[in-house]
């Protein structure tokens, strides 16, 4: 059994504080929601250039929300959970993806 | 019927089998590996390197096997090594990573190749004149094939008649549930869907008569999806046309209507149909939303 | 002695790790929150499929509404969807945050707090549907409708196992204080929270920015 | 009054075929039969408290393997009917109706309440002990699973007698599948059955996963992890990204027909291929689910029987992976001919390609592994033995179908279904046999006895040929899949007949393993080695079976092949618990709550087949009580005390 102790990222005793990182993550998570809204009422960028760029906000917001509150570094032994969400960001952009190409049905023939 | 019991059932039946097998003599015809026109035949090609390729590595494994089985099998006084701590060695192990990913490179080559070639129409290189396709827009229904013949305005059920050397491009559709469409001596098949076109070129190089089945099931009516396609010469092709037009009675609304409901039939002919018959069942509801390609749709649109 | 509450261990007498934060001091309390990120890659994926049958669906609106039509007549219901469950997101991290740093009275305020917030936004997503309903936009209007109501409605159902879910840990935590147990259901069912958040981020993205550009 | 009763009865319970009649005899008959005996042997709380409301993984296994050898026998019955039917042409044995019932249960069955229960009752047999573990990760959960997958299959099953069977095929192909074309409840009680026992295989997933990342005992580190267990881990990967799609995919279909929505259906701008895309995103991984574990039992038989190390063992680590990894991206081979781009079409020919090199790896690093070893020839490593012809000529079919333009040809035929039967007969059936052999000691404390063994071997594999043959070759002459029937003038009538012939051969060869299974059964000899095969791995280290901790002190592994390397250095006594270290030991308690909510699951389905909303409802707030009881619960486990084990130790002559 292995027992890596766990990164700790936050002394146990501490009383008190405040708690910076939580409010860090909520105002990035604000400023890139804001951010997108933004885009699609006010910027004049086309469909596709809007459609890309709020898509990588909401990427940036799975970070966000890993990093400032899920906690995603803290392990106890090797960081499986990653590894295994990595995985998993893998497989939902190959459902996403290949299920809009295969259903695009783009056959081709002439 | 209903009196017999399902064990007098069995006896019954093994008894009809046994019977059947006396009288019946012959097997079928490996219809995919008697191709009568260029599709069948190409597909047919691919085949050939897949069993050569894939015999590269079955045979030897087969015959290792068995050496290596009566040869380390574990008998009193056996003389053959025994090494029980050997568990690695490079080259062997690189040896079998590398011959299956050259095999898999070869035939990802060949089928990339041909996947995209079948979408072009068949070329025969024996009759280089540019001929015209045939189209025949093809609705498979509970539990029939309706072929419809869009340039001479004439349909079929459950059988059609094409000209030989020319390239016949097939529109499938469904009204009703997804099946296929296939014709094994002509070529690979595809499914016929509500609300899509999919196109198959084929193509008979020699007349006959060719078997095709539903390949899809499709309900209780699923086994009786046979049709026959008849490769004929343009000339008799022609007359058959004719002869159709003149002489079958009309398909009328009422009639496909009635056709689209479940139901077993022969083989039928008619010398119209109701017009717009296929492209209302491809654009009814979900096939509106289809991205049906240009070509195409121009293709339905300027008959 | 608390750990004798943190389900099967290897060795009884293994002392709780300490320099670690509670929920993970057991063995047992580490595997379950590993258990627990497993579970969320499968949710991950099950979003996932309903996203890609959201995107495949989401013209064939049959006599119903467009997307443009259904969501960009008003804007407000989505937009404070959202800003209520980053903030419910935000609160909940302070429970969590609390719960390691002691003060146990303003770690159960948060997560009153957060339930709260979470009330309201399916109450809000209850008010969107059911006016979406009066007009006549249902479900068995048009795929599109199908998909909409299904991926958001399945992203409002984990929402509401959520609250329900941190009710019951609430209770728990005011009966048996914060212990290896509690700390790690509070610490659990916080990571769902977060989840949910994710999920949701790309449902107005996808759903609803796309929907009204 | 009377006449609506009639009608109802009529419509709930199926009626009208002799063979339903035959049926519903039968299952009163079995029922009473067991309520009977339960009774007269007073053993209706030993039921309870010693199976029912186990946690332990030992016992579920034992439950799994049960359930899963009936499914075997009830699918099997199914197959023997349908080659009944196409023994010869123009046959009327069964109906259409019947026949289309028969094969999507057949299929259904083998493959969600055969297959997955025989690999499960592998992962719960073997894994534990193999890592050296006291249970898996979560025991209760384990036992939820457990629950769920009977309850589903039980569900499954309550179709033939009362509302009908589905009869839309085992794929279950919307529109054809939908509300518009299939009204009857058979086809709900696919959708509910099979989504219940998925929720099940999603937490074993979930729960082995973890239990092999955390629970190894100290020192095995992963890449001294015995292969079975690397297998599990990725099989375990599988499910955890594939049965969500499954999930998905049933969801919305049975959303359309309770729900009236339009996903798959042809209003609406509904899309049923949808349906066909999502359904094999779970539908391709789902083979490797199974046939990993069998990959992996494999290679431990081949190994002990052997007696030599597995040849090349990162190379089958990195197989395992690279086939869990690649197998998750070759879905849409299954519907080439749906008019997807030619790209798509290339793309996952090539990908599904892929997966035969690792594939071909495996195989010859298990023929290594006999070159130079010394074989002995079981039941264990006859199965494997026969495994490797049998997924050779599978794999290369599968090849073959792999190339997009030849499955034009091949797609939907008979030669399809030779090929997949091939590999899941051959490759998983001939697998989790092998298992099956090779642990049975261990799970039961006694042998199987080779008496029947041999006969069923032989009856099983020579039958296999002689029925799946003819069946490449009748595709090839244009025989299409689900055909109830076909003329005489086809010329197919006597490969079918010789095909069904083989499929007795095969029914025959399942009676002589029950029949192995009795004799042993009376004729038990008891296992008192632990060891029975010379084996390698730590669970040979323990008594059969095993006591419920397992481990009475945790070993401490250092090298692969743990148990092989001590029984080299003469130093197995170091696993031998001292008194002195006995300490109490951490379980967890029984529950009925799990045997519970299996049983809440089962109303919750039953209502939501019928539409009946009542009953559904009192289903789901009983499984919501369930979950809320448990997280409520506050003393779920409970201390071993030393006294205890050091007195079963004792008693195992282990002290």
């Amino acid at each position: 059994m292995s027992t890596v102790p766990a990164k700790a990222p936050a002394p146990e005793t501490h009383q008190g504080g405040f708690p910076w990182s939580h409010v860090a993550g909520y105002l990035l998570s604000l400023v890139l929601t804001i951010g997108a809204f933004a885009l699609v009422f006010h910027a004049k960028l086309s469909f596709h250039e809007t459609l890309f760029v709020i898509l990588f906000l909401a990427v940036l917001q799975i970070l966000v929300q890993l990093l400032f509150f899920m906690h995603v570094t803290e392990r106890h032994g090797p960081s499986y959970h990653m590894m295994m969400f990595g995985l998993a960001m893998f497989f939902v952009f190959v459902i996403v993806g290949a299920s809009i190409w295969i259903m695009s049905f783009g056959s081709m023939v002439s | 019927m209903k009196r017999i019991t399902p064990k007098g059932k069995l006896v019954a039946t093994l008894a009809m089998g046994v019977s059947t097998l006396l009288l019946t003599s012959g097997c079928g015809q490996l219809l995919v590996f008697h191709p009568a026109g260029p599709v069948g035949q190409s597909e047919l090609q691919l085949i050939w390197l897949q069993i050569a390729l894939t015999a590269v590595v079955i045979i030897p494994v087969l015959i290792l096997l068995a050496i290596i089985v009566i040869r380390y099998r574990d008998r009193p006084g056996s003389k053959a090594v025994y090494r029980p701590d050997w568990s690695e060695n490079r080259t062997l192990e690189i040896i079998w990573w590398v011959i299956p990913i050259i095999i898999v490179g070869i035939l990802g080559t060949v089928t990339a190749k041909k996947t995209f070639a079948l979408t072009q129409p068949p070329k025969n290189p024996s009759n280089p004149t540019v001929v015209q396709p045939l189209t025949i827009e093809v609705t498979s229904m509970d539990w029939k094939w309706l072929f419809q013949y869009p340039n001479q305005q004439i349909a079929t059920v459950n059988y059609c008649v094409i000209p030989t050397n020319r390239p016949v491009q097939f529109m499938l559709t469904s009204n009703g549930p997804m099946n296929a469409f296939w014709v094994p001596q002509l070529g690979g098949m595809e499914y016929t869907m509500p609300g899509m076109i999919m196109r198959l070129w084929l193509q008979a190089d020699k007349p006959g008569i060719y078997y095709g089945h539903g390949g899809n099931f499709t309900g209780q009516g699923f086994a009786q999806m046979q049709f026959n396609v008849q490769a004929e010469s343009e000339q008799q092709f022609n007359a058959w046309v004719a002869s159709i037009a003149n002489n079958s009675p009309q398909l009328t609304q009422g009639e496909y209507d009635k056709m689209a409901q479940p139901s077993i039939l022969g083989q039928m002919s008619f010398s119209s149909f109701p017009p717009n018959a296929f492209e209302n069942v491809v654009m009814s509801e979900g096939g509106k939303y289809m991205k049906h390609d240009q070509v195409m749709m121009n293709s339905i649109s300027s008959k | 002695m608390s750990i004798a509450h943190s389900g099967l261990q290897h060795h009884v007498d293994e002392p709780l790790q300490t320099g670690v934060p509670l929920e993970f001091s057991t063995e047992d309390g580490a595997t379950k929150i590993l258990g627990f990120w497993l579970f969320m890659v499968t949710d991950v994926l099950l979003f996932a499929c309903l996203f890609a049958t959201y995107v495949v669906l989401y013209k064939h609106i049959g006599a119903g509404a467009s997307a443009a039509k259904l969501f960009g007549d008003d804007v407000s219901g989505f937009t404070a969807e959202t800003f209520i469950l980053l903030t419910s997101s935000f609160t909940c991290g302070l429970a969590t945050y609390e719960m390691r740093h002691g003060s146990h009275s303003r770690l159960k305020l948060w997560i009153v707090i957060t339930m709260l917030l979470g009330l309201s936004f399916i109450g809000l997503e209850v008010y969107e549907f059911s006016t979406f309903v009066s007009h006549g936009d249902t479900m068995s209007t048009s795929a599109f409708l199908s998909a909409f109501f299904t991926l958001v409605g399945t992203h409002g159902a984990h929402v509401s196992l959520g609250i329900i879910w941190m009710g019951l840990i609430l209770y728990q935590i005011s009966r048996r204080g914060v212990n290896p147990v509690t700390a790690r259901k509070l610490f659990i069912v916080s990571l769902y929270w977060h989840f949910l958040d994710v999920v949701w981020v790309f449902i107005f993205t996808v759903v609803y920015l796309t929907g009204v550009m | 009054m009377p006449e609506s009763v009639r009608n109802f009865a009529t419509h709930f319970f199926v009626t009208g075929d002799p063979m339903i009649y035959g049926a519903d005899a039968a299952i009163t008959l079995v029922s009473l039969g067991i309520v009977f005996t339960l009774t007269y042997f007073k053993k209706w709380k030993w039921l309870w408290s010693e199976w029912l409301t186990s946690v332990d993984h030992k016992k579920i296994a034992i439950m799994y393997l049960i359930s899963a050898i009936l499914m075997l026998f009830r699918g099997g019955a199914d197959a023997l009917l349908m080659r009944t039917q196409l023994a010869v042409p123009n046959n009327s044995f069964l109906t259409a109706e019947h026949y289309d019932q028969i094969f999507t249960t057949h299929g259904t069955i083998m493959i969600i309440f055969m297959a997955m229960p025989f690999i499960f009752a592998m992962f719960n047999a073997v894994v534990p002990l193999q890592i050296g573990a006291r249970d898996v990760a979560f025991p209760y959960l384990n036992a939820v699973s457990f629950w769920l997958f009977f309850f589903g299959a039980m569900l499954f099953n309550l179709s033939f007698v009362i509302g009908g069977s589905p009869d839309a095929g085992w794929t279950s192909y919307p529109p054809l599948a939908g509300l518009q074309f299939d009204p009857g409840p058979g086809e709900n009680y696919y959708l509910v059955a099979v989504s219940i026992s998925g929720i099940g295989s999603i937490a074993t997933g979930i729960n082995f996963m973890a239990t092999i990342l955390k629970m190894r005992a100290p020192g095995m580190t992963l890449m001294k992890m015995p292969l079975f267990t690397w297998s599990v881990l990725a099989s375990c990967v599988v499910i955890l990204f594939a049965f969500p799609a499954l999930t998905v995919a049933l969801a919305l279909l049975l959303i359309d027909r309770i729900a009236g929505a339009h996903f798959f259906t042809m209003l609406a701008g509904g899309n049923p291929m949808q349906f066909i895309n999502l359904f094999w995103i779970w539908g391709h991984p789902e083979v490797y689910i199974v046939i990993l574990p069998a990959f992996g039992i494999y290679s431990e038989v081949v190994a002990t029987f052997s007696s030599k190390k597995i040849f090349g063992y990162k190379s089958m680590v990195a197989s395992l992976m690279a086939i869990a990894v690649i197998g998750y991206l070759t879905w849409a081979h299954h519907f080439f001919t749906m008019g997807a781009s030619a790209g798509v079409n290339v793309f996952f020919s090539i990908s599904t390609m892929c997966v035969a090199i690792p594939t071909g790896v495996k195989v010859f690093n298990w023929l290594l592994t006999m070159f130079r070893g010394r074989i002995r020839m079981t039941m264990p490593l006859l199965w494997t033995l026969a495994f490797i012809p049998n997924f050779a000529i599978g794999g290369a079919t599968g090849v073959w179908l792999a190339g997009a333009p030849a499955d034009y040809q091949f797609h939907n035929s008979y030669f399809l279904i030779a090929h997949f039967h091939q590999t899941l007969i051959g490759g998983v059936v001939y697998g989790m046999l092998a298992g099956m052999y090779y642990w049975w000691p261990k799970m039961f404390g006694f042998k199987l006895k080779d008496r029947f063994g041999h006969w069923a071997f032989w009856f099983f594999n020579i039958g296999f040929y002689v029925c799946f043959t003819p069946q490449y070759i009748l595709g090839l002459m244009g025989m299409q899949r689900r055909m109830y029937t076909y003329g005489a003038n086809m010329g197919w009538t006597s490969l079918n007949f010789v095909s069904t012939v083989g499929a007795f051969l095969m029914g025959i060869g399942f009676l002589f393993i029950a029949a192995q299974i009795v004799h042993s059964l009376f004729n038990m000899e008891r296992d008192v080695t632990g060891d029975i095969w010379n084996g390698r791995t730590l669970e040979w280290s323990l008594p059969s079976p095993a006591p419920h901790y397992n481990f009475a002190v945790i070993p401490t592994v250092s090298e692969r092949d743990a148990w092989w390397e001590m029984k080299k250095a003469g130093n197995t006594s170091d696993l031998l618990p001292n008194a002195k270290e006995i300490r109490p030991i951490h379980m967890p308690k029984s529950s009925g709550v799990p045997f519970l909510m299996g049983v809440a699951f089962f109303v919750l389905g039953f209502g939501v087949v019928f539409n009946w909303w009542v009953i559904a409802i009192v289903g789901f707030v009983g499984v919501v009580a369930c979950l809320i009881g448990r997280s409520l619960e506050e003393h779920p486990d409970y201390y071993v005390p030393v006294d205890e084990v050091v007195h079963t130790e004792a008693a195992l002559g282990r002290l």
